[in-house]
């Protein structure tokens, strides 16, 4: 099987190359122009897309908060305005969410690694005061159809994490102390499920001290 | 080059000279993404855009394309077209973009497309061209759906996400997966080479039935 | 400097050696025609002496050495050149040979002659007689014996092995040679010690002969430093490159010669030939057969004229039983099965094994399980396994050139041990008469 | 450290370019009838992953941020013409190692491996030297299965294998039960 | 002379006494205690899944195999091999499944006996492991009525199984892996724990794997190996940190270890010629298993090891040919070309 296309000399050796430079930078403008445009046309929905489902995301897993903010994390601090100058992607950044009278109901924190297949990206909302977490998403994952897919699927999994407690404990399914920490296990996906609570349980040990440290006072309500 | 007709460049490329089943070309989108027939089908949709506008630009093109730099050239081009179709695909199905992820992108190195150009689009008018290229983005697209379809009817039960076998249907996970996609073309080979070698056999019946009446004649 | 009395790998045949192990020899009475292929030997065919109709008497020497790899022959019966002519040979081809009509109640005394004694010749004499006597390794290979008597000047020989192994199942030849005749085993080993220059003589002999390593032991001559040494039973304990790796414990280099080690390797029953050449004059035209196997009516060990044919053989010894069924030339490891009961007994042929039908029963063959018994077996350390598959699709090159095809001798232990019955030693035998004929040396 | 160390045994074992991600098919069925070529290729496949990684991460770095449609052009045609100027380089330096890996150079190009790499690792986000650890354990990944594939099918060559199995049907098979057996190191690292 | 019919066949005219059937033959014979153990500890349904997956097997030798190519009893090993490593439990449909495709694509695509690179009966359980990754990770009890069902064996075809409430438990490594329980090394040696048909009475499979490297019918040096890389590595593991680890007894007696190193990895088709060979791939096989065990996602990796390991076999043959009588290395032989220049 020869996939490669047949390399032939060329049969016309009389081009210049100055010619050749020529055509490739027309050529090289024109495929530039045209992706430009495209670029133009169909960027805005593809960021509004983005934006709309991170929002339902962050929505999610905050309970439905009346309004949510990001903060990025500047010189060990979380801050709700970048500096001047800065990209905003070059930040780790988390979301807090607000009620109707602008008081704080949550935060949301976005967080990765490995899984049974390859990295697992959570977002999950919880309380700093008490602890209690709101709500867990699964963003990104490849986790064995079927099986491991449970973390996205398996309602009675995600649906335990409107009431646990940080830091999690994971343990099989029906044989819970009651503690509220204590995470069911999915049958038979024991590592994708322990791959969340571990991505949550890392999350909320770097990002829980911040979220305490961070003053809500000089923010939206002022 | 053999002088064909225009039928013939339409319609070799669909099935004679199909470019997964026969040729071997473009295996890594035909494995990668044919999980699902709607994957497997927008993945189709996508490279017969790009074969098609990238033939014809290709044709249209070729008396200004230096034939050192002609497949950097053809590549260029290729890349434009594919990256356009990233980024309306992105704009208009999201969620179907998000599971093809990087294979769209991967369409640049399918061996199938710079090779349309490079044998055909390069030496043949505009409308020849595009009916090759028409037959050969058909005939990809056929192999997906065959790929797609047997991956989804067993891993999933379904077809299009139509549920075909109600829902205690016990489905064959690892036909979505990659091993899986690797057993498919397996088995659609298997299957080709069996039909193909059963048609042989059969003609050398006939033919040995028909010498030995006309001698018996 | 001594080796462990083995060699690594090998197999284990039944020995089935007791029908003949006490069977004192007997000479057979002449049969009617003698065929003396001129291809005996290892090395270029001996040239005709005598034509159609010539009178020979037993001992005249009929055909001449073709060259320096290449010895006399002799005839074994006094008669009538019936003619030279393509006769069968035991390798299933057909060669020139020397065809005699054996003159009916001839006393078969053959021709005095003037023997110089052997202690005053010089070494180069000696080789000639030996070239002349038209000696060969009288174990299987038959090579010619002065060519292995004369290494190149800058070879160092320090020891002459005799290999009174006997490996092949059921022959009784060197085994009955050494318990008659020991006195004759050690004055060939005082000429060829002093043909090759050497002090050390070892005579190797497989445990399952202790009457022999007992006799040879008492008669070794005060003034001789010759050692009889026992080794464990084991096939191909017999071949020269096992013997020396297990006596001497050096290895002969891949496609190297026991010279190249500082070795001579002769087997007893050759080495005694040597004595009877310079003792009474008498060439190489008799020879010492164990004929025997469940198919053979009264098994012997007998002395028969080399050229006598193998159906004479057989009816010396009463006869086929009635299921008789294969007919082997040589051990039943690396011997050849015959059809045609006119091929002679040629020098180098050690016995005649007749199986019934109950042993010779073909085998179904399967397909190669790749169990990897072969390798173990394998003596030169070969992959047999993957060169029989490359035999089976006749890939012959691939076995010559990186698989050491050549270094195979055929002893045919992986076969012997194949659980699927895959006829390996054939293939590698196929392929290397393959490679031969397109001119390749293995 | 520990992270690259995972990046590198997961892309090797767990998401094996050619099992897992079917990147690098063409040389995986076309140059695996041979054990020693699969090898030089392999090799090949390394080297050319590991510059590709760099450019990329240059290219992300220093241009895409301002212009991220170009990202497909700019991978393939800046790795391309890259391969090409090493390739002239080792030529003139080392011809014994252009002799070993030259031919396969030209060919691993056009290879989706190499655009694969670039823009899988710029979806991870990966830094240098992730990157640089993905790239090397991509080749390394593709090695062994070239080479597990050569081997399997040298010895497939002297089996009798029926006659609508011969062919790429039979090497798809094989990759499919190596695909399954290297499902066994799925949560390699992830349970610990 | 009366000279009887000769036959002509090339030397050697004597053979060994082993046959291809003979050695299969008797590895079944040998599968004998173990099948009647399982059926003690699992009650019908294990004998029922070891009917269905040998059904499999052989009926698709049967069909697609070459004519008269179940005698040599390859095709019932397979078939037996495959059931013992299932759950008895599982759905019949679905061990038939894994005879067919084990045989299938396993052995014929590849020309039948002898020919395989990777081992049918386990090629055959990942496929279904891969395919139904439920349905065989589902381990029932020893305990209830000997009579019972383990589960839902009859399930339709291409249809789940049923679960059954209360009659499932974990299999000794998947007790430890996920949940931090022991078990008893008594009830471990016994084959008395969850697990798959035939692979939980260690002590029975090791005496019958003795039986056979008696007879010469498996290289002992694979089975060794893997004991002892495994021992080594899990004994290393657990004298740094007891409570982490398992003892290197419970590691070689649970799970499918037993029943892979004695019955799976020796398997002559897919492992060495060569007996350097064979340690390497021992070795190989017991440093894979111990990986994925304590690194890996799953609780248990034998097959994934073998099957691995399988598919370096033909390399490792290639690399370990033994060193031909009387050839030189490389070294010295130069040295001797240079002295004799």
């Amino acid at each position: 099987m020869s996939d490669e296309p047949q390399v032939q000399e060329p049969e016309d050796n009389g081009a210049s190359s100055a010619g050749i430079i020529a055509t490739l930078a027309v050529a090289g403008m024109l495929a530039g122009l045209l992706l430009v445009v495209v670029y133009e046309a169909t960027q805005p929905r593809i960021l509004a897309y983005k934006e709309k489902m991170m929002k339902e995301a962050v929505g999610l897993v905050l309970q439905e908060p009346a309004s949510f903010t990001t903060l990025y994390l500047v010189d060990g601090k979380l801050t709700l305005d970048l500096p001047e100058d800065a990209v905003e992607k070059d930040f780790e950044k988390v979301f807090v969410g607000y009620d109707e009278h602008n008081s704080p109901v949550g935060f949301a924190v976005v967080h990765n690694r490995a899984g049974f297949q390859d990295q697992v990206k959570v977002i999950f909302g919880y309380d700093p005061e008490t602890g209690g977490m709101m709500g867990m998403k699964v963003l990104e994952s490849k986790e064995t159809p079927g099986l491991g897919d449970a973390i996205e699927k398996d309602m009675d999994f995600v649906g335990q994490f409107e009431r646990v407690v940080a830091p999690l404990v994971g343990v099989k399914k029906g044989s819970g102390s009651g503690d509220p920490h204590e995470v069911d296990m999915i049958t038979g996906a024991t590592i994708s499920a322990r791959a969340v609570i571990r991505i949550i349980n890392e999350a909320f040990e770097r990002w829980d001290p911040l979220i305490k440290a961070y003053d809500h006072g000089g923010s939206k309500d002022a | 080059m053999r002088e064909t007709t225009p039928k013939q460049d339409l319609f070799r490329g669909i099935w004679k000279e199909n470019p997964v089943l026969i040729q071997m070309l473009g295996l890594c989108p035909a494995l990668a993404v044919t999980n699902t027939v709607e994957n497997s089908l927008a993945m189709g949709v996508a490279t017969f855009f790009v074969l098609l506008g990238s033939s014809l630009s290709v044709s249209l093109l070729k008396k200004f394309i230096p034939g050192e730099v002609r497949i950097s050239t053809y590549i260029m081009i290729i890349a434009t077209f594919v990256t356009v179709a990233d980024m309306s695909l992105e704009a208009m199905v999201p969620v179907v973009h998000k599971k093809l992820g990087a294979f769209i992108a991967l369409i640049v190195v399918n061996c199938m497309i710079l090779g349309r150009q490079e044998a055909f689009a390069s030496k043949r008018p505009v409308g020849r061209a595009l009916l090759d290229a028409v037959g050969v983005g058909t005939g990809f697209m056929i192999a997906m759906v065959m790929m797609g379809g047997v991956r989804e009817i067993l891993g999933m039960g379904s077809f299009l996400n139509i549920p075909l076998f109600g829902d205690n249907y016990e489905p064959w996970v690892v036909m979505i997966l990659p091993a899986g996609g690797f057993l498919t073309l397996g088995f659609w080979l298997l299957g080709l080479n069996w039909w193909a070698e059963r048609k042989k056999q059969r003609q050398k019946v006939l033919a040995a039935r028909e010498s030995s009446e006309r001698r018996a004649a | 400097m001594f080796g462990k009395e083995f060699f690594r790998h090998g197999v284990h045949p039944p020995e089935a050696k007791d029908l003949t192990a006490d069977v004192p020899i007997r000479r057979v009475p002449f049969p009617d025609q003698i065929v003396l292929p001129l291809r005996q030997h290892i090395g270029a065919p001996s040239r005709a002496l005598v034509r159609k109709g010539d009178r020979v008497e037993r001992g005249d020497k009929i055909a001449e050495a073709g060259g320096f790899v290449s010895v006399a022959i002799h005839a074994s019966a006094s008669g009538t050149v019936k003619d030279v002519e393509k006769r069968a040979h035991p390798d299933g081809s057909y060669v020139d040979s020397i065809v005699i009509d054996v003159e009916a109640h001839s006393a078969q005394v053959p021709r005095p002659r003037v023997i110089p004694h052997w202690e005053g010749l010089d070494k180069k004499e000696l080789l000639r007689a030996i070239q002349d006597g038209g000696l060969v390794g009288m174990g299987g290979a038959a090579f010619p014996a002065h060519v292995k008597l004369s290494p190149p000047p800058d070879q160092k020989i320090d020891t002459l092995l005799l290999n009174g192994c006997e490996c092949e199942p059921y022959l009784t030849t060197d085994h009955r040679t050494m318990v008659e005749y020991p006195e004759r085993c050690h004055i060939g080993t005082r000429i060829l010690m002093k043909v090759l220059g050497v002090k050390k003589a070892v005579v190797g002999i497989e445990r399952n002969k202790p009457d022999a390593i007992k006799i040879m032991r008492e008669t070794v001559p005060d003034d001789l430093d010759i050692e009889v040494l026992p080794l464990t039973v084991k096939y191909p304990q017999g071949a020269e490159k096992m013997l020396i790796k297990a006596v001497m414990d050096r290895e002969v280099p891949e496609g190297g010669l026991p010279m190249n080690v500082g070795v001579v390797v002769m087997n007893v029953a050759s080495v005694a030939t040597v004595a009877e050449i310079f003792e009474t004059g008498q060439p190489l035209i008799e020879r010492i057969l164990t004929v025997t196997g469940s198919g053979i009516k009264k098994p012997r060990n007998l002395i028969v004229p080399i050229g006598m044919k193998v159906g004479d053989v057989i009816d010396a010894c009463g006869g086929f039983t009635d299921d008789a069924c294969k007919v082997i030339m040589g051990g039943p490891m690396m011997g050849p099965a015959q059809g045609n009961m006119e091929t002679p007994i040629l020098k180098g042929t050690s016995g005649v094994v007749v199986l019934n039908e109950e042993e010779a029963h073909p085998q179904a063959t399967y397909p190669c399980i790749k169990c990897g018994h072969c390798l173990d077996a394998c003596p030169v350390f070969l992959d047999p396994q993957h060169l029989g598959s490359l035999g089976l699709n006749m890939e012959y090159m691939e076995m010559y050139d990186k698989n050491h095809l050549s270094t195979c001798m055929l002893c045919g232990c992986c076969s012997y041990v194949c659980p699927s019955h895959i006829p390996l030693s054939h293939l590698f035998g196929v392929a290397k008469s393959a490679l031969r004929s397109e001119g390749v040396r293995v | 450290m520990g992270d690259l160390i995972w990046i590198l045994i997961s892309t090797v074992l767990v998401n094996n370019f050619t099992l897992a991600y079917f990147l690098g098919l063409c040389p995986f069925m076309g140059v695996s009838a041979r054990v020693e070529t699969a090898l030089r290729m392999g090799m090949a496949n390394i080297f050319v992953l590991t510059i590709t990684s760099i450019c990329a991460w240059l290219l992300n770095t220093f241009l895409l941020d301002h212009a991220p449609y170009l990202r497909v052009i700019s991978f393939i045609v800046v790795i391309a013409s890259l391969v090409q100027i090493v390739e002239m380089v080792i030529k003139k330096v080392s011809p014994a190692l252009f002799k070993q890996l030259g031919i396969y150079l030209p060919l691993i190009t056009t290879n989706c491996a190499i655009l694969g790499l670039a823009i899988f690792q710029t979806n991870k986000e990966y830094d240098f030297f992730q990157g640089l650890f993905f790239a090397i354990g991509a080749g390394l990944g593709l090695t062994l299965a070239l080479v597990l594939m050569a081997s399997i099918r040298e010895d497939a060559e002297r089996a009798q294998v029926p006659k609508i199995a011969q062919g790429m049907a039979l090497v798809l098979i094989i990759a499919g039960s190596l695909s399954m057996a290297f499902m066994g190191f799925a949560g390699l690292g992830s349970a610990s | 002379m009366s000279k009887p019919s000769l036959l002509l066949t090339a030397s050697p005219h004597v053979l060994g006494p082993d046959s291809t059937p003979r050695i299969m033959w008797t590895v079944v014979a040998t599968l004998i205690p173990i099948i009647a153990t399982s059926v003690f500890f699992f009650g019908p349904s294990a004998l029922l899944i070891l009917i269905a997956a040998g059904a499999g097997a052989v009926l698709t030798e049967r069909l697609i195999g070459r004519k008269g190519s179940l005698n040599d009893g390859s095709a019932a090993i397979t078939g037996i091999l495959l059931g013992l490593t299932l759950p008895p439990g599982m759905p019949l449909w679905m061990a038939f499944l894994g005879g067919f495709f084990g045989i299938a694509f396993g052995k014929l695509i590849f020309g039948g006996l002898g020919q395989n690179p990777f081992n049918p009966a386990l090629l055959g359980r990942a496929f279904l492991q891969a395919a139904f990754p439920v349905a065989i990770t589902t381990w029932p009890t020893t305990d209830g009525p000997w009579g019972a069902l383990r589960g839902d064996n009859f399930a339709l075809p291409l249809m789940s199984p049923k679960v059954v409430d209360g009659t499932t438990g974990a299999t000794p490594l998947g007790l430890f892996k996920f949940e931090q329980t022991g078990t008893g090394m008594g009830n471990l040696l016994m084959g008395n724990t969850s697990g798959s048909v035939g692979e939980t009475f260690g002590l029975l499979i090791l005496i019958c794997g003795a039986y056979l490297a008696w007879k010469n019918y498996l290289n002992w040096r694979i089975p060794v190996s893997i004991f002892a890389t495994v021992f080594a590595f899990s004994g290393i593991l657990w004298l740094v940190d007891s409570s982490a680890y398992q003892s290197p007894m419970f590691m070689l007696f649970s799970g499918g270890l037993m029943l892979g190193a004695i019955y799976m990895a020796t398997d002559m088709v897919t492992s060495p010629t060569t007996n350097p060979g064979c340690w390497i791939f021992g070795a190989g096989i017991g440093f894979l298993v111990m990986v994925i065990r304590v690194w890996g996602g799953l609780p248990e990796g034998m097959m994934y090891s073998i099957l691995f390991m399988n598919a370096l076999v033909p390399f490792i043959n290639r690399s370990t040919r033994p060193r031909v009588f009387g050839q030189q290395p490389k070294a010295r032989a130069a040295k001797s070309e240079e002295a004799k220049s």
